[in-house]
């Protein structure tokens, strides 16, 4: 199975921070590889630095063989490794359709693109209505759904997600992950997804990797990882799917850390 | 101060890095010319002399900066050709008070002489433009029969000044201004004005304007097709540049003479030689303000000669009253003796393809 | 006091054409932990910015303890005791965390203008008080490892208590929440249940919560209001909402 | 027709032929703001730069004005996409006023090369259109001015297209809109920045050239920067159209108000309505720009 | 590395927190006090001229630095505060009533100027001022009966009791209890509940409203402070003038303001003193670096123009922390001393926010 993203001993600063350090992570062709961490972890970090948003210290990002670390985040995204951003960052004074658009933009194809268009529009219908509204006056869930529309438009070989689900309904925070999954199916694209619904993450993902203080502290397949005490512990919200009941017994986790 | 066995000091402020740099240059470079001529043949009883160049930004502030270190840090002897009108005004009082004299500052002299509270350590030589503007209007207007003057005026000293020497001069006729319109410096478009004045519809306009607005007027109002009006432009409008840069535009247009005008066609020989010279030092043809600051310059020399050997602040004083001054820019012999301001004549000039031809004497 | 703490009377929200909130009605009661849910777009976050008077109601009344608020100042709504956070957080970025909590202190003053000058005792005894406040708050939230750090560092979950914090720090009476949990993962999820419910028992504090995580929804609300296309589409108990056949169709889904 | 009306005619001629000018300038300063959010205030240096050069070409080495022109627009557009790629690219994602005074830097340095490389003084050169002038009904207007006028409107009429329909035009306003996004679309923003550095300042040597004649040729010039900015901020930052109409109103105040106004006022005038309006439409006039959604 | 061990809160707020600033600042005092005793009277002038454009720094720093209110116009502030103080003088007020009250007019003006800021911001607001600055020059020209238009006015001698003052020695103290007043008064203002309202106005509206914050009285109020402080700078100015004309508050001088904050740093009043003391000393930087030049070379016009561009866009493409940033890299380096690393201060890409949603 050949490796379509590998990260060697990955290291970012921002300043005096070491924000991720020796981080090893790989993505195969056509699975979805789902990074959970408590907040603070780096895993946007992670997801930055591989999109060429921030400058990686050391370490190596080899994107189909080719090295593409400190590359220009357009360059990598013109290799077809698409980032959807951690919180959304639409085009404000676009319209929702350009900013669809805008995602297409390194594309030729303009009946495929149309197309995708559709395909977005059946997923998220809101974004239809508001078809000619500018982006930057929409409802946070609908600005979400943008961001992931146009990630999806620029027909990525490799889709990374952060937090897709922040701020969409549960309905629609289910309706990612089995569109994230046909958009796999379909075209093959890998997917490498960071998500605090960690349940559903597992639910959908093939492998999976936990993050802590920016190191990895365990790789596995979701499978596997949703059998883990601790795991389930620490990201299920406490053996299972009971949820948080005030039965649940009262400890507040101490940030030891730091 | 400033004094030595074998050197003079002298210093000036100009307009380096302001709005007027563009035409330090001239100043500059013909002041140097002269001092470096003098010093040539041995310089003053033996002294060179040494100009130290200061930057004044046209800004008041810097230029009270560059004169303290002038008088106090360099202690030099004199201010030679400072440029600047509020620059001036908010120096002179100081140079003077600290015993330097202040020679040939050019910004409008009855404004320099007021601040520096009449001392005699002040030497002015350019023009007023309100009293020259008066002269010239005298003449003016009787012998075209004006009746309905405009004025088109630039913000600022240098337009309050020829605004001060229009007034009287029409009074004096039993005429009022009929019409007055500003520009700022810096204004690309001069239409409004001439509209403004059209409007009036005036039979003569004063232009109190520098050269680049000179042109736009005139060019304005040829566009316009404004056939009777005449337009009589002050002191720094009547250049040759902007007979040069005016083309058919400023032809016919008359100027306020404050010096003999040279070509480098002329036929006067200290003005062959001196363009000669300054084309030697600088390859660039002087325009009427360097020949100005030249002449200036040896002015003050001759002065500093007539000193003596014993050079102080009183000797020179002396000096200057007893020097007369003239030479191939000025009209008429020219000294100091009743005050310390250059007597003034005028001529009033024309337009006539190409070149100013002079229209009076000098009177 | 009797009645309501805040009533929404027929409120209506217009931009140009669309309406982006029609002839809602909707009533907290103090004290309790109400939960506001709804599909994207649905008019939640125009609703919160209502009260707080981002937006002007094109017509219907609010009513805060009976006063009707829909038409005051601004920067007003605070001083009355009602705090916010936002959705897509609005922090003071190039602030540090523990002078965007002292901003939270501003509607309690911060004495005059020439005592700030001179920095008087009485000043200097003020601003500790406030301090004092401030740090509670740091150690209820558990941010003392981040007191001094720049906001704009921050990672996002962190950004989000931060406002919690900065809410609380006004002590309000009333506290509404723009999808607090969002961006937190479970386990921070159910340390905010937890705060939560302290806000509401041990502050004292009415909370309203507009919230699209359902386990967080039913630990900690009294109430539930579901929202759609800027009406009521339901409200009730947790349990009652969310069995609610439109709310599933509309929202939850299977 | 009655003078007063000739008069009231004549002004609003002259009104839309100087405000064409302003607006001319002003197109390019837009330009780029629209696409980088940096306010170039080196315009109307590079203005200067193109008039100097055209002068030396035309009146130094004797080329032909329809030679000239195409050659000054090349070259400053080359040396504008220089200026980008080279120095102000380094500022690319600090905030507008790292590049405001960036600008500002530049055009100092600017001015100071003109002068050490032209010398100082002013210069003019003809134009095809020089000295003539058309009149209808008692209304006279510059050849000049009814070329600057053509030049205008089709330049602005271009650019909005562009902006509009094209997809470059639309990453550009994108890029400035979230450069961050804009890199993750694959948008070679610096690139484009670059690009539209050099647009601007091919619009600036036609400018330059065509203003040069009305004015002279002088160092003086770039001083139309501020009556550009005035009309920018008045249409509203961001529209071209709003640069236009700011522009063509600007001229047609100070022309209304050097007349009927009492003297002193034409200088200010425009200011004045500037600050008025502003305060009534803090966009201006054309100007989006909702506040963030929160 | 230093640490600091706090057991009271008002350790946290002092202005002096370590033994080693006390120290630093105080010899600073000693050096700046003793100065007229063995500088020369030129020298001794030159920084009495600097204190005042760091006076006028700190006052634009106070808008623009703390409430992110760019002004174009701040040189109609100096003009104001200049020209009401000879008035004052001229009419007979005392300097020591002279100079407060010039501060309060021009704060005055700053309201009225403040009032389009509750609307307008950003480059527009910086084109508001821009546009108030020229109105103000254009009516000091024509007021002649108060301003003397533009042959200009003589602003008399400073006496304090009868003393003058007028000599540098003597006006370099004068400019420096000033300066240190108006130093002092603002670190306190910036530190407490109006300076965090300033950040939280310039950082967030939405959240400064949502606090309970008067967004716009703060706004309004801020130009007021700013325009005071440069009015008390302008006040002095006029002292060092002597002779008041319009050219002495153009656009030049606005910009130069600007450029002190901002080379200085945003946001801090270090920042504001050592960007004034570095742009008045730009002009000699430049002659010194001329006379290094070969003479053809330094003799061209267009020189000054050109390198004082230069440094400037050095600065803004290196420093863009401003000269306040490099300060404390500086410090860090010690402090941290040998820990430090040099890529501490490697700078991570940054992406440009739009500014015309805020
Ligand atoms: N711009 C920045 N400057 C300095 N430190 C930063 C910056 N961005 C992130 N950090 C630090 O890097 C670490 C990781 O942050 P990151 O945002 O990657 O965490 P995260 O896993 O994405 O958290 P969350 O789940 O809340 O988004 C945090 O300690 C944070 O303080
Ligand atoms: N200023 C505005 N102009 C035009 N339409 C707007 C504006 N603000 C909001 N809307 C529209 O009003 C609707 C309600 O928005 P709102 O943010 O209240 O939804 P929401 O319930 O908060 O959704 P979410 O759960 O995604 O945050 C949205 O469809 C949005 O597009
Ligand atoms: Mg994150
Ligand atoms: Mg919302």
């Amino acid at each position: 199975m050949t490796m379509l993203l590998d990260v060697q001993n990955l290291e970012t600063w921002y300043g005096p921070i070491a924000a991720m350090k020796g981080v090893n992570l790989t993505v195969a062709e056509g699975r979805i590889t789902a990074v959970l961490g408590a907040n603070g972890a780096g895993k946007t970090t992670l997801l930055n630095t591989l999109a060429g948003v921030v400058d990686p210290f050391k370490g190596k990002v080899l994107f189909e063989g080719g090295e593409v670390q400190g590359l220009d985040a357009d360059a990598v995204a013109r290799r077809g490794l698409v980032l959807v951003p951690e919180g959304r960052q639409v085009y404000p004074f676009l319209s929702v359709r350009d900013n669809l658009m805008m995602g297409a933009f390194a594309r030729r194809d303009r009946d495929a693109i149309a197309r995708d268009i559709e395909r977005v529009h059946q997923w998220f219908p809101r974004l239809k209505e508001r078809d000619a509204q500018h982006a930057g006056l929409l409802s946070g869930g609908e600005q979400q759904m943008v961001a992931i529309g146009r990630a999806y438009l620029s027909a990525p070989k490799l889709l990374m997600l952060d937090e897709p689900s922040l701020g969409l309904s549960p309905m629609l925070t289910q309706e990612i992950f089995t569109i994230i999954r046909r958009i796999r199916d379909e075209t093959g694209t890998a997917v490498l997804v960071v998500e605090q619904n960690a349940a559903v993450a597992l639910k959908h993902g093939d492998d999976g990797y936990i993050m802590e203080l920016g190191r990895i502290v365990a790789a596995d397949t979701c499978a596997a990882l949703s059998q883990k005490e601790d795991v389930r512990e620490a990201y299920l919200g406490g053996g299972g799917g009971e949820g948080l009941s005030g039965t649940a017994q009262r400890w507040k986790r101490r940030k030891t850390w730091r | 101060a400033g004094v030595s066995a074998g050197e003079i000091v002298v210093g000036t402020h100009l307009d380096l890095s302001g709005p007027a740099a563009a035409g330090m240059p001239a100043l500059r470079n013909a002041t140097e010319l002269a001092l470096a001529q003098a010093n040539a043949q041995g310089g003053i009883h033996g002294r060179q002399v040494r100009l130290i160049v200061e930057d004044n930004g046209s800004q008041p502030q810097l230029a009270v900066r560059a004169v303290q270190k002038l008088i106090r840090s360099d202690e030099v002897f004199a201010l030679l050709n400072p440029f600047g009108s509020g620059t001036n005004a908010a120096t002179i009082g100081a140079a003077v008070e600290a015993g330097t004299v202040v020679f040939g500052p050019w910004a409008a002299s009855a404004i320099m002489h007021q601040v520096a509270g009449g001392s005699p350590l002040l030497f002015t030589t350019v023009q007023n433009y309100n009293t020259t503007t008066e002269r010239a209007l005298n003449w003016a207007l009787p012998e075209w029969g004006s009746q309905r003057v405009g004025v088109i005026y630039m913000e600022g000293p240098f337009g309050d000044l020829i605004r001060a020497g229009v007034t009287p001069a029409l009074a004096a006729a039993g005429l009022s201004v009929t019409e007055e319109a500003a520009y700022r410096p810096g204004d690309i478009d001069f239409s409004s004005q001439v509209a403004r004045m059209r409007a009036a519809n005036v039979d003569t306009i004063i232009a109190a304007t520098i050269t680049r607005e000179t042109v736009g007027v005139m060019a304005e109002i040829k566009r316009l097709g404004w056939d009777g009006v005449k337009v009589l432009t002050a002191i720094p409008g009547r250049s040759t540049v902007v007979a040069r840069l005016g083309g058919a535009d400023t032809e016919g247009l008359y100027g306020v003479g404050g010096w003999r005008l040279h070509g480098e066609d002329t036929t006067d020989t200290d003005a062959q030689a001196f363009i000669a010279a300054y084309r030697e030092a600088y390859d660039a043809v002087p325009d009427e303000n360097a020949a100005n600051a030249y002449s200036y310059t040896n002015w003050f020399l001759n002065s500093l000669r007539a000193a003596g050997e014993d050079l102080t602040t009183d000797s020179f004083v002396e000096g200057a009253r007893a020097t007369a001054h003239n030479d191939f820019t000025t009209y008429s012999e020219q000294s100091f003796v009743e005050n310390h301001a250059m007597p003034e004549m005028v001529s009033v000039d024309r337009i006539e393809n190409g070149v100013w031809v002079p229209q009076t004497e000098p009177f | 006091m009797t009645g309501p703490l805040l009533e929404l009377d027929k409120v209506a929200l217009h931009f140009g054409g669309l309406a982006a909130i029609s002839d809602l009605s909707i009533s907290v009661n103090a004290g309790e932990v109400l939960a506001v849910i709804g599909p994207n777009g649905a008019g939640k976050t125009s609703m919160l910015n209502l009260v707080t008077r981002v937006f002007e109601a094109t017509k219907g009344r609010i009513l805060f303890k009976g006063q009707d608020i829909a038409r005051a100042p601004r920067s007003k709504i605070a001083h009355l005791g009602i705090a916010r956070t936002f959705q897509n957080i609005e922090l003071f970025d190039a602030a540090s965390v523990l002078d965007n909590l002292l901003l939270g202190r501003h509607r309690f003053g911060a004495g005059a203008w020439w005592q700030q000058v001179l920095r008087t005792p009485g000043l200097t005894r003020r601003e500790e008080d406030h301090r004092a406040k401030v740090e509670t708050v740091i150690e209820f939230l558990d941010l003392s490892a981040w007191r001094n750090a720049r906001v704009a560092s921050l990672p996002y979950g962190v950004r989000k208590v931060v406002e919690l914090g900065r809410a609380l720090c006004s002590e309000p009476e009333i506290l509404f929440l723009d999808e607090p949990a969002s961006g937190l993962n479970p386990e921070e999820t159910r340390d905010l249940a937890f705060w939560i419910d302290d806000i509401r028992t041990d502050l004292g504090i009415t909370v309203v919560m507009i919230e699209h995580d359902m386990s967080l929804v039913s630990a900690v609300a009294d109430r539930v209001v579901c929202m759609a296309q800027g009406r009521v589409l339901a409200q009730g108990t947790s349990a009652e909402v969310q069995a609610h056949p439109d709310v599933i169709s509309a929202y939850l889904g299977t | 027709m009655s003078s007063a009306l000739e008069l009231f005619a004549q002004l609003t001629v002259n009104g839309i032929a100087v405000g064409a000018i302003y607006a001319l300038v002003a197109l390019g300063i837009v330009l780029i703001h629209k696409a980088t959010e940096v306010l170039n205030f080196a315009h109307g240096d590079l203005l200067v730069l193109s008039a100097f050069s055209a002068w030396a070409l035309i009146e130094g080495a004797g080329l032909p004005f329809w030679l000239v022109l195409p050659i000054v627009a090349l070259g400053i557009g080359v040396v504008s996409y220089g200026i980008d790629a080279v120095i102000v690219r380094r500022i690319a994602g600090q905030p507008q006023f790292a590049g405001v005074m960036l600008t500002i830097a530049l055009a100092f340095m600017l001015r100071g090369l003109v002068m050490m490389g032209f010398g100082t003084d002013s210069q003019s050169y003809d134009t095809p259109w020089s000295g003539q002038s058309t009149t209808v009904l008692g209304v006279t207007i510059a050849d000049l001015s009814l070329v600057i006028m053509g030049v205008v409107f089709v330049i602005a009429a271009l650019l909005w297209v562009f902006f509009r329909k094209t997809r470059l035009g639309v990453a550009m306003q994108a890029s400035s809109q979230n450069q961050l996004a804009a890199h993750l679309n694959g948008v070679r923003v610096k690139r484009l920045n670059s690009l539209v550095w050099a647009l601007a300042g091919v619009t600036a040597a036609i400018a330059g050239m065509f203003l040069a004649p009305v004015t002279l040729v002088d160092t003086a010039l770039w001083l139309i920067t501020l009556k550009a900015l005035a009309a920018i901020v008045l249409g509203g930052f961001g529209s071209l159209p709003g640069a236009v109409l700011g522009g063509v109103l600007i001229g047609l105040i100070e022309q209304y108000a050097g007349v009927y106004l009492p003297d002193g006022f034409k200088d200010i005038a425009a200011y004045l309505v500037l600050i008025a309006v502003l305060i009534l439409k803090p966009n201006g006039l054309l100007g989006d720009a909702h506040g963030r959604r929160v | 590395m230093r640490f600091d061990y706090h057991t009271r809160y008002r350790q946290g707020f002092a202005l002096l927190r370590h033994p080693s600033d006390w120290l630093a600042y105080g010899l600073l005092a000693v050096v700046l006090l003793a100065l007229p005793l063995f500088a020369s009277t030129y020298l001794i002038g030159e920084l009495g001229y600097v204190l005042i454009l760091c006076i006028a720094a700190m006052g634009l720093m106070a808008l623009t630095g703390f409430t992110g209110q760019v002004s174009l116009g701040h040189a109609s502030f100096v003009a104001i505060g200049a020209y009401a103080h000879a008035w004052l003088l001229a009419q007979g007020v005392p300097f020591v009533l002279a100079l407060p009250l010039a501060g309060v007019i021009s704060a005055g003006a700053g309201l009225v100027v403040g009032i389009p800021a509750i609307r307008v911001s950003g480059l527009y607001l910086a084109m508001v001022t821009l546009a108030f600055s020229i109105v103000v020059e254009q009516v000091i020209g024509l007021w002649r009966g108060v301003t003397g238009g533009f042959m200009g006015m003589l602003v008399e001698t400073p006496r304090i009791l009868g003393v003058s003052v007028g000599a540098p020695k003597y006006f370099y103290y004068v400019c420096l209890f000033i300066a240190v007043l108006v130093l002092l008064a603002l670190a306190n203002l910036m530190r407490s509940g109006i300076g965090r309202a300033f950040t939280g106005v310039r950082d967030s509206e939405a959240a400064a409203y949502a606090l309970g914050i008067e967004v716009k009285r703060v706004k309004v109020g801020a130009f007021g402070l700013s325009a005071g402080i440069t009015g008390l700078a302008g006040a002095l100015m006029a002292h060092h003038i002597g002779y008041l004309t319009p050219d002495a508050f153009t656009l030049l001088l606005s910009l130069d303001l600007v450029l002190m904050v901002v080379i200085g740093g945003m946001g801090s009043l270090r920042g504001a003193i050592l960007g004034a003391v570095l742009i008045s000393f730009l002009p000699k930087g430049v002659a010194l670096l001329k006379s290094a030049l070969p003479d053809a070379m330094a003799r061209q016009s267009g020189l000054e123009i050109f390198v004082a561009g230069l440094v400037l866009a050095l600065f803004v493409l290196f420093e863009p922390m401003g000269l306040n940033g490099r300060w404390l890299k500086l410090r860090a380096l010690f402090e941290s001393f040998p820990l430090y690393r040099r890529d501490t201060f490697r700078r991570q890409k940054t992406y440009m926010k739009s500014e015309r949603s805020r």
